[in-house]
């Protein structure tokens, strides 16, 4: 499967994305500039976490209008399996590509830490091969993260299993403790209705290696793949870029 | 184009009503600190000031709204009003 | 023009060094000119105190491939790898306008890496300030940690690792060292280096406005507040993203012959020296300079400090490259002037000439030796007597007890847990974390695509500095070592930050010369070369200065980084102290917590037997003997056991009659006591012997503390805390 | 207290002129880019409403005024101004 991360002045998480692909699936993967508009040779997209035009007013709102992004609602719309991760994810609400917005965390400052989320729909690409109730361990680190949808809008997710993930604790028990940012519901992540453009704050991307803390964010990215992908606990070898990273 | 005029529109952008503000919270909370105890509440939003040239104060106005609607406030979170004035040129 | 001693002051020169300028230039210097030597004779900029000094410190080792001089200094990590390390002071700007200040420092250091062609990956903070208590220094705790954190976050480069001090002695004078490491090919590390007259000087990134006017010079005075007119700088850490991203672009496509960041003194300075390093002149014309503001005049471009910009020097056929890669990260490009052969700075003003000064007149200022001389006041207080102070109470009955003592210090803000600040910080970005802040005495990160792991740490206790900055110095260096080994790390580069008051006063001229030679006698002992560092003179005010503070940032090479230990005791093991059992309450937190007092002579240390404490436990790493190391630092003995229970989740039972019967039967001494070379090291009970055998065979004065288990911590019969009061007190100390 | 009454002070905290303002320019730079070519500037500021007690106007004004200067704006980067308003008990 080729994979395209869409990267935008300011993502700092596209090289990441890459590292997990290449690195962690070991599937080809090309960074995709926000001025191209051809998205034709990708099975999937992945846009990543960052900063975006340096977040200024608000996460995302002017990423949502660089010209890759006609692309990636085309792509969308064709039923082409989207993961906005982070940033990536407050890019998707802003551009209505999913609901809700991801406001200021209630601790109002940044949050850096790992965390539990539970999974909560199988009917996504990106969590078809995780039963409902799995359990994972991810990296966070955003200070815009706190879901907040209206009320009406928040109980047609829920009542449409719309809700991907949830922020738990250890044991997956959904308590106030166990919700880094004040979400509401503790939603970590959101699909929109068709269920191929999955939004998520926590970072799959990041965990790709146990030597770096962990690599349950490989399940999240090997479940688009049609079969699963045997983990890697060890680095693979140089990445692509120019410089090391 | 035709002849343009100077214009300034103050925008103010706030969270609606009903969207939880914490850092309205942990102003108001600094306030009482301070001892500003008759303060009962706080809320947080932008003040942007777009400069821009437009014929006449209705197109101004027109555009400004434009603006709020795609760009300046997410209709999801946020509510806006704005004013615009007439600045002398090269303000 | 008229020089006025209110002129002299403005640009923060003496008289004499005004007639020395007369005397060079053979005329006198318009106003232009004297306010680019004021910023380049600055101490910031001149190093007039400090350069003397500096000369002392050993810059050279067998790793060494950029000493001080450039940007950044390098040193060589295997697989044809260079490490790229600098450390920098934001302090006065931090004071005035705390979030900012921090931000832009980072910024700063940040580019001092990426201009050598080095791939940033990783960032590190060295903070102190005065107590929590008083509003005003929660104020600007808050402000710096969250412009640290904003700027690193935006860049995408983890924030791993500092230090934070609290001591009255900060309260009016703040500070804020940031550090960076970068990687780079070694055949790709690029010098600022202005060569091929004919050349074109571009100027690259963020418009220029009337921003830190005076910064360098602002830098080298007492009370930034009262001193500083320019325009507080705000710091963009989107554009210096891409400004990172373009200039390693630029880099890699070899179309770029070098490369200066506009730090201090702006263009002043980036084309001086620059200019100075290559052996030619610069003209550049400040009217190709793309403003954010209008009117600003020769002067104020000259010296505005605006964030964010990059001098790029491009033979002309290759400008179209160049421009183009500056372009696709939608950067504006100037091409503001060439390179030159005579030697001299000229500057146009839309081709009229408004300055024209010899580069090497600019940047060899005068420098200066003074006669320091110790202040009697702190030399009575190191020799205050510490033995009449009553010791703790066996039991809690009859006073304050071992178990009390031992919470106080964990909530103490010089102990307490740092993930308040270091959670604010993305640690986790680049993917190249090993250990994160609070899982091992440094932070490791790795380097893809080979098996090397790099240690990182900041260090200093400046409390051991101002009672006696010699012997401080030499902790701070061998604290920093000491962490990085306790990781499995080989110590092999340093780059320090002189933090000192005014140096034309004798105690701190003392200060600052017996600190460099601290330092330096305590690299040479390690083997440690210096490869580059920072001086921030002048923070005092109202004649009061911070306490000597030569923050010295370190990095470690693990050559198979899958070998690292943290801090966390590993589930049930025997601990070992290794090291000296003697401590002493002098200059330790304790003393400063229970007794209010400064005082004291600060722990002795032999940095031979450092030397081989730290083989020793890198051996022990690299053997895999070794489950956890953690360095006692502030709090002594004590609060590392119960750091490392924290840290592990596990609590344990150790026996410490040996100890106190070396202390002199006390047991605040034996407890909280401080001393240089020690470890705690964990091993599994059938590795016992091996690491006895290795602690003999590196002659080493040792322990055998106990053994870890249960979920208390206990203490012989003097302590015992339930782990979960260990946490409610450590976590509570910054929150 | 004696009698006091409800009021609403709308805060407007704006970047001093001849600071750089990132946030500002990255609008600027977002309108042009949707097109709004007639805008030639943009600041970026705070909108911050405190609802507060005060026996009269002028109490009202003068303690705003003073929250202003210690914690809502920051004097060295930032310049402020506020009205007050008169608002029914229980707003
Ligand atoms: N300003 C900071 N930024 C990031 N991490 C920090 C900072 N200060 C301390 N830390 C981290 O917190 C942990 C404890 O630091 P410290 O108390 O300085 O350790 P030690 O006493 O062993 O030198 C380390 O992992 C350190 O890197
Ligand atoms: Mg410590």
């Amino acid at each position: 499967m080729r994979f395209g991360v869409i990267t935008f002045p300011g993502s700092n998480g596209d090289h990441d994305a890459l590292m997990a692909v290449e690195m962690g699936l070991g599937q080809p993967v090309e960074l995709v500039w926000h001025t191209e508009t051809d998205l034709s040779r990708f099975d999937c997209l992945i846009i990543p976490g960052g900063f975006s035009y340096g977040d200024y007013l608000r996460a995302g709102a002017i990423a949502r209008f660089a010209p890759v992004m006609e692309s990636v609602r085309a792509f969308a719309e064709a039923g082409g399996p989207v993961l906005g991760i982070c940033n990536g994810f407050q890019i998707l609400t802003e551009a209505g590509l999913l609901p809700g917005a991801l406001l200021r965390n209630a601790s109002l400052s940044f949050e850096c830490a790992w965390v539990f989320v539970r999974v909560e729909n199988d009917r996504t690409p990106w969590t078809q091969a995780l039963a409902p109730g799995t359990i994972l361990r991810l990296p966070i680190a955003h200070g815009e993260g706190r879901y907040y949808a209206d009320t009406a809008t928040l109980e047609q997710l829920e009542r449409d299993r719309r809700v991907v993930f949830r922020y738990v604790d250890a044991d997956g028990r959904v308590t106030p403790e166990a919700n880094p940012n004040g979400s509401l519901n503790n939603i970590a992540g959101v699909c929109n209705e068709r269920g191929n453009v999955v939004g998520l704050m926590p970072h799959p991307e990041r965990a790709y290696d146990r030597l770096v803390g962990g690599d349950d964010g490989l399940r999240v990215l090997s479940a688009v793949l049609r079969a699963g992908v045997e983990v890697a606990s060890t680095p693979r070898g140089l990445g692509s870029g120019h410089t090391q990273r | 184009m035709s002849s343009t005029q100077g214009w300034r529109a103050d925008v103010y952008v706030a969270l609606k009503p009903g969207v939880n503000d914490p850092q309205g919270l942990a102003v108001r909370d600094g306030l009482h600190r301070l001892g500003y105890d008759e303060v009962s509440q706080v809320r947080v939003g932008r003040y942007i000031q777009v400069w821009l040239e437009a014929p006449d104060e209705t197109t101004a106005a027109a555009r400004v709204r434009e603006m709020c609607e795609r760009l300046l406030a997410n209709p999801v979170i946020e509510e806006y009003r704005f004013q615009v004035v007439r600045i002398d040129a090269g303000h | 023009m008229q020089v006025t001693p209110e002129i002299l002051a403005e640009v923060a020169l003496t008289e004499d060094e005004y007639r020395l300028i007369v005397e060079r230039l053979g005329r006198e210097p318009n106003a232009v000119e004297l306010g680019m030597f004021g910023a380049m004779w600055s101490e910031h900029c001149g190093y007039k105190n400090s350069r003397p000094l500096l000369k002392r410190l050993p810059t050279s080792g067998p790793r060494v491939v950029q000493g001080p001089g450039e940007n950044a200094g390098a040193v060589e990590i295997g697989d044809g790898l260079v490490a790229v390390l600098k450390i920098e002071s934001h302090n006065h700007p931090s004071a005035v306008e705390p979030f900012q200040g921090a931000a832009t420092g980072v910024g700063g250091i940040v580019r001092d890496i990426f201009t050598m062609g080095a791939r940033p990956v990783a960032i590190l903070d060295s903070l102190r300030f005065g107590p929590l208590e008083e509003s005003r220094n929660r104020y600007l705790f808050h402000g710096v940690v969250g412009g640290i954190g904003w700027y690193g976050n935006c860049l995408g480069i983890p924030t791993v690792a500092g230090d934070i001090f609290f001591d009255p002695g900060y309260s009016a004078n703040p500070l804020v060292n940031a550090m960076c490491v970068g990687v780079a090919r070694r055949d790709a590390l690029v010098r600022a280096r202005a060569s091929g007259p004919g050349n074109l000087v571009l100027l690259v990134g963020a418009d220029t406005g009337r921003d830190g006017i005076h910064g360098a010079t602002f830098a080298s005075v007492e009370d930034p507040e009262k001193s500083h007119r320019g325009v507080v700088q705000v710091g963009n850490p989107f554009l210096e993203k891409l400004l990172l991203e373009a200039c390693l672009e630029a880099l890699e496509s070899g179309c770029v012959v070098a490369m200066q960041d506009l730090g201090a003194a702006g263009l002043t300075s980036s084309t001086a020296e620059t200019a100075a390093r290559g052996g030619v002149g610069v003209e550049i014309d400040v009217a190709k300079v793309p403003r954010r503001e209008a009117g600003m005049t020769p002067y104020e471009v000259m010296l505005s400090e605006s964030q964010e910009r990059m001098l790029v020097i491009v033979e002309p056929s290759k400008l179209e490259v160049v421009e183009a890669i500056f372009r696709r990260w939608e950067l504006h490009v100037a091409v503001i002037g060439r390179v030159t052969d005579d030697g001299m700075l000229r500057v146009l003003d839309d081709g009229r000439p408004v300055a024209e000064v010899p580069v090497q007149l600019l940047t060899e200022a005068p420098t200066y030796v003074r006669d320091g001389r110790e202040d009697p006041e702190l030399a009575a207080l190191r020799n205050r007597d510490l033995a009449t102070l009553p010791d703790l109470a066996r039991s809690p009955d009859e006073g304050i007890g071992a178990r009390e003592a031992l919470l106080a210090l964990l909530r103490s803000p010089n102990v307490a847990s740092r993930r308040p600040v270091y959670r604010t910080y993305d640690h986790t970005i680049l993917t190249n974390t090993v250990l994160a802040p609070g899982e091992g005495d440094a932070a490791v990160i790795r380097i893809k695509g080979t098996r090397l792991g790099l240690a990182v740490k900041t260090d200093c206790n400046p409390r051991y500095c101002l009672l006696d900055p010699y012997l401080g110095a030499q902790h701070a260096v061998a604290e920093a070592a000491r962490n990085v080994s306790c990781v499995g790390a080989e110590p092999v580069a340093i780059t320090d930050c002189l933090n000192f008051g005014n140096p034309e006063r004798p105690e701190v001229y003392y200060q600052l010369s017996r600190a460099i030679e601290g330092m330096a006698v305590a690299c040479e002992a390690l083997e440690i070369p210096i490869v580059s560092g920072n001086a921030s003179l002048y923070n005092e005010t109202g004649g009061r200065a911070i306490p000597p503070t030569p923050t010295i940032g370190i990095v470690g090479l693990l050559n198979d980084v899958r070998k690292r230990v943290g801090l966390a005791f590993a589930g049930q093991g025997v601990v070992y102290l290794v090291g000296p059992a003697e401590a002493t309450l002098g200059a330790s937190e304790y003393l400063a917590r229970f007794h209010g007092l400064t005082a004291g002579v600060p722990p002795s240390l032999d940095l031979e037997l450092e030397q081989r404490v730290q083989r020793a436990v890198r051996e022990g790493i690299a053997r895999g003997i070794v489950l956890a190391a953690h360095d006692c630092s502030e709090g002594g003995l004590a609060v590392a056991l119960a750091e490392s229970c924290i840290a592990g989740e596990i609590g344990g039972r150790f026996e410490i009659e040996a100890l106190v019967e070396a202390n002199g039967g006390r047991i605040d001494r034996a407890l909280f006591g401080e001393a240089g070379s020690r470890v705690l090291v964990q091993v599994a009970p059938e590795s016992e012997s091996t690491l006895v055998a290795l602690l003999r065979s590196y002659r080493l004065p040792y322990l055998r503390l106990g053994e870890t288990a249960g979920d208390a911590l206990i203490i012989g019969d003097l302590l015992r805390v339930s782990l979960r009061e260990l946490v409610a007190a450590w976590t509570s100390g910054l929150s």
